[in-house]
């Protein structure tokens, strides 16, 4: 569905890119994480698929057409939240929905059951700058998916959750995207969400930017067969990966500091 | 039909009087909106926008508004300005003879009569009128700094006039500085563009005016006591009723008949020496080839037939 | 309804100068002097003060008017009118005077500042326009004023609307373009065309900083005020103080300028509480 | 030293309003018009605009002087003068008294307006004056200040000074209350007295807004200037003009009001390039 | 060294405390860490600590005298940095220092090496905004360091660094706490981190916040005495703990929500 051709991104006065010969592509069926440290592109990255920014080489599709804007089948969860604060929490994830002239039966349906899934059934009336930082993140996750986009690009969506909420709003975004049938592009650099989510990950580094390292775990799939999420993250197979990923990620840093 | 707009000054003079009675709304049938106005160049910049088609300014005000071309005619004269304007310096400011005025304050309102014969009679003096600080002041504001003490001297005209009086000598008047070769006049003036449209109106207007003086000149002692009058003219110019009983009679009010000559060859000589001179001292900056056109005796004819 | 009015200075009533720190408070407290009984006895003490300096006979009242003679002439000119129209008549006439070019600049400043704040061109173009004749003090242009458009209305309200133009312009132009980039795009990528862009997130971004604009333009408006008085009006609370000084009358002028700060600040206020009222997340962390 | 200077109004040169996407920039692009060239264009079009209105003879130099005109008095005004002083005599005199005044209002206003930011009490009671003051037209209490302080310079410096003293105050007060609580208890924790506190943390945390707020109040004592100098003045840029306006002199008022704006816009983007100087922190992100 | 006893907080306008009965001691030679969810009061505590927040109940002694405001002998590291834009790096970090008017010579010193240790000796000349978020923490860690205190109170040091860099700072105070005797009190929500550096360890609860379980877990000691990190923190009893307090973490939450 969306095709990355060796992509590359040049900041204006920058003589680095940010973005180097990166080339991608997301399936319908596929949760592409992208994990890597601080400044190794991912949010330039997703600016790009999402139509922000404009590829200085390379090209990006969408169903086959060149992405020049963005549009409303590319919905994006930021990494620092983009709500609106003159609407209220109802009113924030149904404007997708009201934007695109949305029946107002279904939409009160829709933004509904996507609140009840974030769990914000109960504030769907307060204001944006009256919950706390997790909670708005999670508006920010039910604004996407109440919209009827058919890719989901989310940017560090979990960093501001704790342990608890992050692992059910992880739970939550496996069930709607095995559901939904969308493409999820997702940015952590938290390696054991990354291996936990991914159908495929890939690892990033900066200097410039660019795809080191790619890999297709299995975790999520044990996941969605019925299997016990500590049970997976606490199976040696798990764990080994990751300190596996941890040392990939320590050695470009101590090749970088040399 | 909004009527006509007038601007008028705080200036006594008896056609006050019939401002105050209406007269000139009866005698013309039209509806006038009468603004009071502080001083000339004020009335002048109205007058300029088109927005007031008739107004009374001093003959300094109309030298400068001529001299830049603005379309004006002179057609009535209120006044030779005599006793009602003059020079009093203030008790205590130790300004005794004209030569003492060297370095003090003296305020006038820019533009007007008084500035111009406060020039004239520093001239007159031979007393160089760089080395006088001449401050521009409204008349208003004249008494206020006079109260306070921060002027030395005002050239001015009612009610301020009689405001300083109270507190200070008169070192000359407008009668005498008349005498030395500078007269001062206070006159009615008209948009050229009004006046082609409304002779008739300003026939009336002369003869509403012509019809006062001649009151006045009959029996200036009775009409400047009598409390009705001065009443009126005290409320028109925000004067004292005994400063309008002194003053009345300190200028000179001609009749129709000699206004029809002085409104010709004596008035623009007037009107031009005064414009050379205001040249002379650097406040405008081009002369007209004639101020003929600025003066016209054509109402007051119309209005003595 | 809020009970205390918004403070001039936003600043909040316990700040963390040194010690002691701030206490949570406990269950039953004392009674505390608030900040409105703090302003009531800074107000008494005032009047206080103009009582005891014209009453010690220290003052003239030719100078400053003792309060109650001020006060006395306030009853007198409600009904008897002072310049041939009363205190409401002169303060309808200042207030309609100042409504109307609010108004205006309301109707012309927003629109045009929100295509500055939008095309970059339209600013390159405006700005030496804006730049050249914010700073032009009113008083300057009144000649030009009054010889262009005569001593009328028109040129009143021209006159005061020339000065709240360039907050309300500047404000709008400032706020619509530092609305959020975030926000735009995140409403783009949910589909909103530009007109939806500019109904749903622009406007509503920029709505406080709009307001404020409008609010320093009602300032810049009530000075100006004073100056279009100047132009042969007949009525006004500007034209009331100015004659009454031609005659020395410093009652009325006290009186006047008491007036005008009065409805000055309940107007202020009004617009603040606006601005609370349509645009509560302004100010709010986030 | 920067070549382009600080647009009034400060929006980024590319807005994401819409398509397209912001491209970072290729290497080798083409020339390009930039801001300053599209200023030119404004400002030349406006002057071939007042040229043309002039020379078809449609209004008349009485109430527009062509440009050639006004140009010719600038030469004129040089040495020759007007109202017996030259254009840089009346320039200095109306500085001088600008500079004056602000000094003084810098000199009162910012250690008043830490005071007012500092404590509460301060404000409590200082609030309800400066509310009151602060909406006051100058010229409605002009006719006071001449009864209490005379015609002289005292005065014409006071107006002056009253209406940066506010913007200046306020300014402050604002600045030093809105420092981050953090930095504050960051530097108390760091072992800072009272005074280090002040002046290392509040003082230089409230400089931006301080700066900002003397911008505006020079502003606003431009638009005072000319009030000022109706009193009894024989020098400044707002005595000429009225002076010429008077005798209806029109290039010199349209000759001084190009002054005067020149003047304040000169000083303005002086005092921005100072605020990049001090506070280069100033609408960064952190 | 402190020394809280039963303190309680109460912010104006709530009804339910924001800390209740809480008792703790911080000794010169400990590394006190708090864990717990989002608005459990982690960061009211240290406020209290600091002498930002007057306790409504109980009291907090520093050296048996009474904490009432803050004081040069408490250092701290915020939650949200802290730093003054108007001074530079190297500034930054000397502040204190120059504050307590330090000897100019010795100043230098200290604020050298601590650059060194926090690894921003490049960047001491530069502007705090033009660093990123790992960086301006790490400013933040300096400054305290630097400073002249005899405890260490930090707010979520290390929530903005990545993997690596985060786990080279737990690395780098582990080094300091033990060279230069200071106490350190450290708030994080990161379980990991918590079980690595503490010799204390309270589980916090909100509603109202309070400590619900208190450990003392040795991986502190086993890696001064030589073990390698990766090797602690892959070690099955670090994971059994780990799991076992994330699972007193989830059932609180459950407890909550039902
Ligand atoms: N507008 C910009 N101008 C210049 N450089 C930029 C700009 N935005 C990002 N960069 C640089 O591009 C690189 C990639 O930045 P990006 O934001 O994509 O990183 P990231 O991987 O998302 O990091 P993080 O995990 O901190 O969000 C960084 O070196 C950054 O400094
Ligand atoms: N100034 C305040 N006024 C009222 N309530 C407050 C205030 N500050 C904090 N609280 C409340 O007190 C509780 C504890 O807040 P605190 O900031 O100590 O939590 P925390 O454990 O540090 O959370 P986090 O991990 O999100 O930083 C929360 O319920 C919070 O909403
Ligand atoms: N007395 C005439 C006054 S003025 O019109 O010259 O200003
Ligand atoms: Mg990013
Ligand atoms: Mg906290």
């Amino acid at each position: 569905m969306l095709q990355v051709d060796k992509l590359g991104v040049t900041y204006p006065g920058q003589s680095q890119p940010a973005l180097h010969q990166v080339s991608l592509s997301l399936a319908r069926d596929e949760l592409l994480v992208a994990l890597g440290p601080s400044g190794c592109g991912k949010s330039t990255l997703l600016g790009v698929l999402a139509g922000f920014i404009a590829p200085s080489q390379g090209r990006v599709l969408f169903a086959g057409q060149p992405v020049t804007a963005p549009g409303v089948e590319r919905a994006v969860v930021f990494q620092h939240d983009a709500l609106l604060p003159w609407l209220n929490v109802h009113d924030n994830v149904a404007f997708g929905l009201k934007l695109q002239g949305a029946d107002a039966a279904a939409r009160e349906r829709i933004v509904a059951d996507t609140l009840r899934l974030v769990g914000l059934a109960d504030v769907a009336g307060k204001r944006t700058w009256q919950l706390s930082g997790g909670m708005r993140q999670r508006v920010g996750i039910a604004r996407a998916l109440a919209s009827r986009s058919q890719v989901l690009l989310l940017d560090e969506p979990f960093g501001a959750l704790d342990a608890f909420t992050r692992e059910q709003m992880q739970q939550l975004l496996l069930r709607v995207w095995q559901q939904s049938q969308r493409g999820v592009f997702l940015i952590t650099h938290d390696i054991e969400e990354a291996l936990f989510l991914a159908t495929e990950l890939v690892l990033m580094s900066p200097g410039p930017g660019r795809i080191v390292q790619r890999l297709r775990p299995t975790f999520n799939q044990r996941y969605r067969a019925g299997e016990d999420v500590r049970a997976i993250k606490s199976d040696p197979a798990f764990i080994a990966l990751r300190e596996s990923l941890l040392h990939s990620l320590f050695r470009q840093r101590h090749e970088e500091a040399a | 039909d909004d009527g006509v707009t007038i601007a008028f000054q705080t200036g006594v003079d008896p056609s006050k009087v019939a401002q105050a009675d209406g007269d000139y709304e009866k005698a013309t049938g039209k509806k006038i909106n009468w603004r009071k106005f502080e001083s000339g160049a004020e009335v002048i910049a109205a007058v300029a926008s088109g927005d007031v088609p008739i107004g009374n300014i001093g003959s300094s005000p109309l030298a400068a508004a001529a001299s830049r071309g603005l379309p004006i005619q002179t057609f009535l004269v209120t006044g030779v300005i005599g006793e009602s304007e003059a020079l009093v310096v203030r008790n205590g400011s130790g300004i005794s003879k004209p030569a003492d005025l060297v370095g003090k304050k003296i305020a006038v309102p820019y533009v007007s009569t008084t500035h111009y014969s406060l020039l004239a009679a520093l001239k007159h003096w031979k007393v160089d009128a760089g080395k006088v600080t001449i401050l521009n002041l409204r008349p208003s504001e004249i008494a206020a700094a006079w109260q306070r003490g921060d002027i030395d001297g005002a050239y001015v005209w009612e009610p301020a006039l009689g405001k300083v009086r109270a507190s200070g000598k008169v070192l000359t008047s407008s009668a005498e500085v008349g005498k030395w070769g500078a007269p001062t006049y206070d006159l009615w003036i008209v948009r050229q563009d009004f006046a082609a449209r409304n002779p008739d109106f300003l026939k009336q207007f002369v003869s509403v005016t012509g019809k006062v003086f001649e009151r006045y000149n009959k029996d200036p002692k009775g009409f400047a006591s009598n409390a009705a009058n001065v009443a009126k003219i005290a409320r028109l110019t925000g004067s004292k009723p005994e400063e309008v009983t002194a003053l009345l009679p300190g200028n000179i009010y001609p009749s129709l008949a000699e206004q029809s000559k002085l409104l010709q060859q004596p008035l623009v000589k007037a009107v031009g020496d005064t414009a050379a001179f205001l040249k002379s001292q650097g406040k405008v900056d081009s002369l007209q080839p004639s101020y003929t056109p600025y003066v016209t005796n054509q109402f007051i004819n119309a209005a003595l037939r | 309804m809020p009970t205390t009015p918004p403070a001039l200075i936003a600043v909040p009533d316990t700040l963390d100068f040194g010690n002691p720190p701030a206490t949570p408070a406990p269950a039953g407290r004392r009674w505390q002097p608030q900040a409105a009984h703090w302003a009531a006895l800074s107000i008494a003490s005032l009047l206080l003060l103009w009582w005891a300096l014209t009453a010690s006979g220290l003052i003239a009242p030719l100078f400053l008017p003792p309060p109650q003679a001020v006060l006395a002439k306030f009853g007198e000119l409600l009904d008897g009118g002072y310049m041939d129209a009363t205190l409401p008549q002169h303060l309808l006439a200042s207030l309609q005077r100042m409504l109307l070019a609010l108004l205006a600049a309301v109707v012309v400043g927003i629109p045009l500042g929100i295509v500055i704040g939008v095309f970059p061109l339209a600013r390159h173009l405006l700005d030496p326009v804006i730049e050249f004749y914010r700073p032009l003090p009113p008083l300057a242009y009144l000649p030009l004023i009054v010889i262009w458009f005569g001593i009328g209305e028109l040129s009143k309200v021209l006159l005061i609307f020339l000065a709240i133009l360039a907050p309300v312009l500047i404000a709008t132009a400032h706020g619509v373009s530092s609305v959020s980039q975030l926000r735009r795009q995140a409403a783009l990528s949910l589909g909103a065309s530009r007109w939806q862009l500019l109904r749903h997130v622009i406007l509503p971004g920029a709505l406080p900083e709009i307001i404020t604009g409008v609010r320093i333009g009602l300032g810049a408006g009530w000075s100006t005020l004073v100056a279009a008085e100047l132009i042969a009006a007949t009525r006004g609370l500007g034209f009331m103080i100015q004659s009454a000084a031609q005659f020395l009358v410093t009652d009325v002028v006290v009186l006047g300028i008491i007036v005008i700060a009065l409805v000055a600040f309940a107007l202020e206020l009004g617009l603040r509480r606006l601005q609370q009222r349509l645009t509560p997340w302004h100010g709010q962390h986030h």
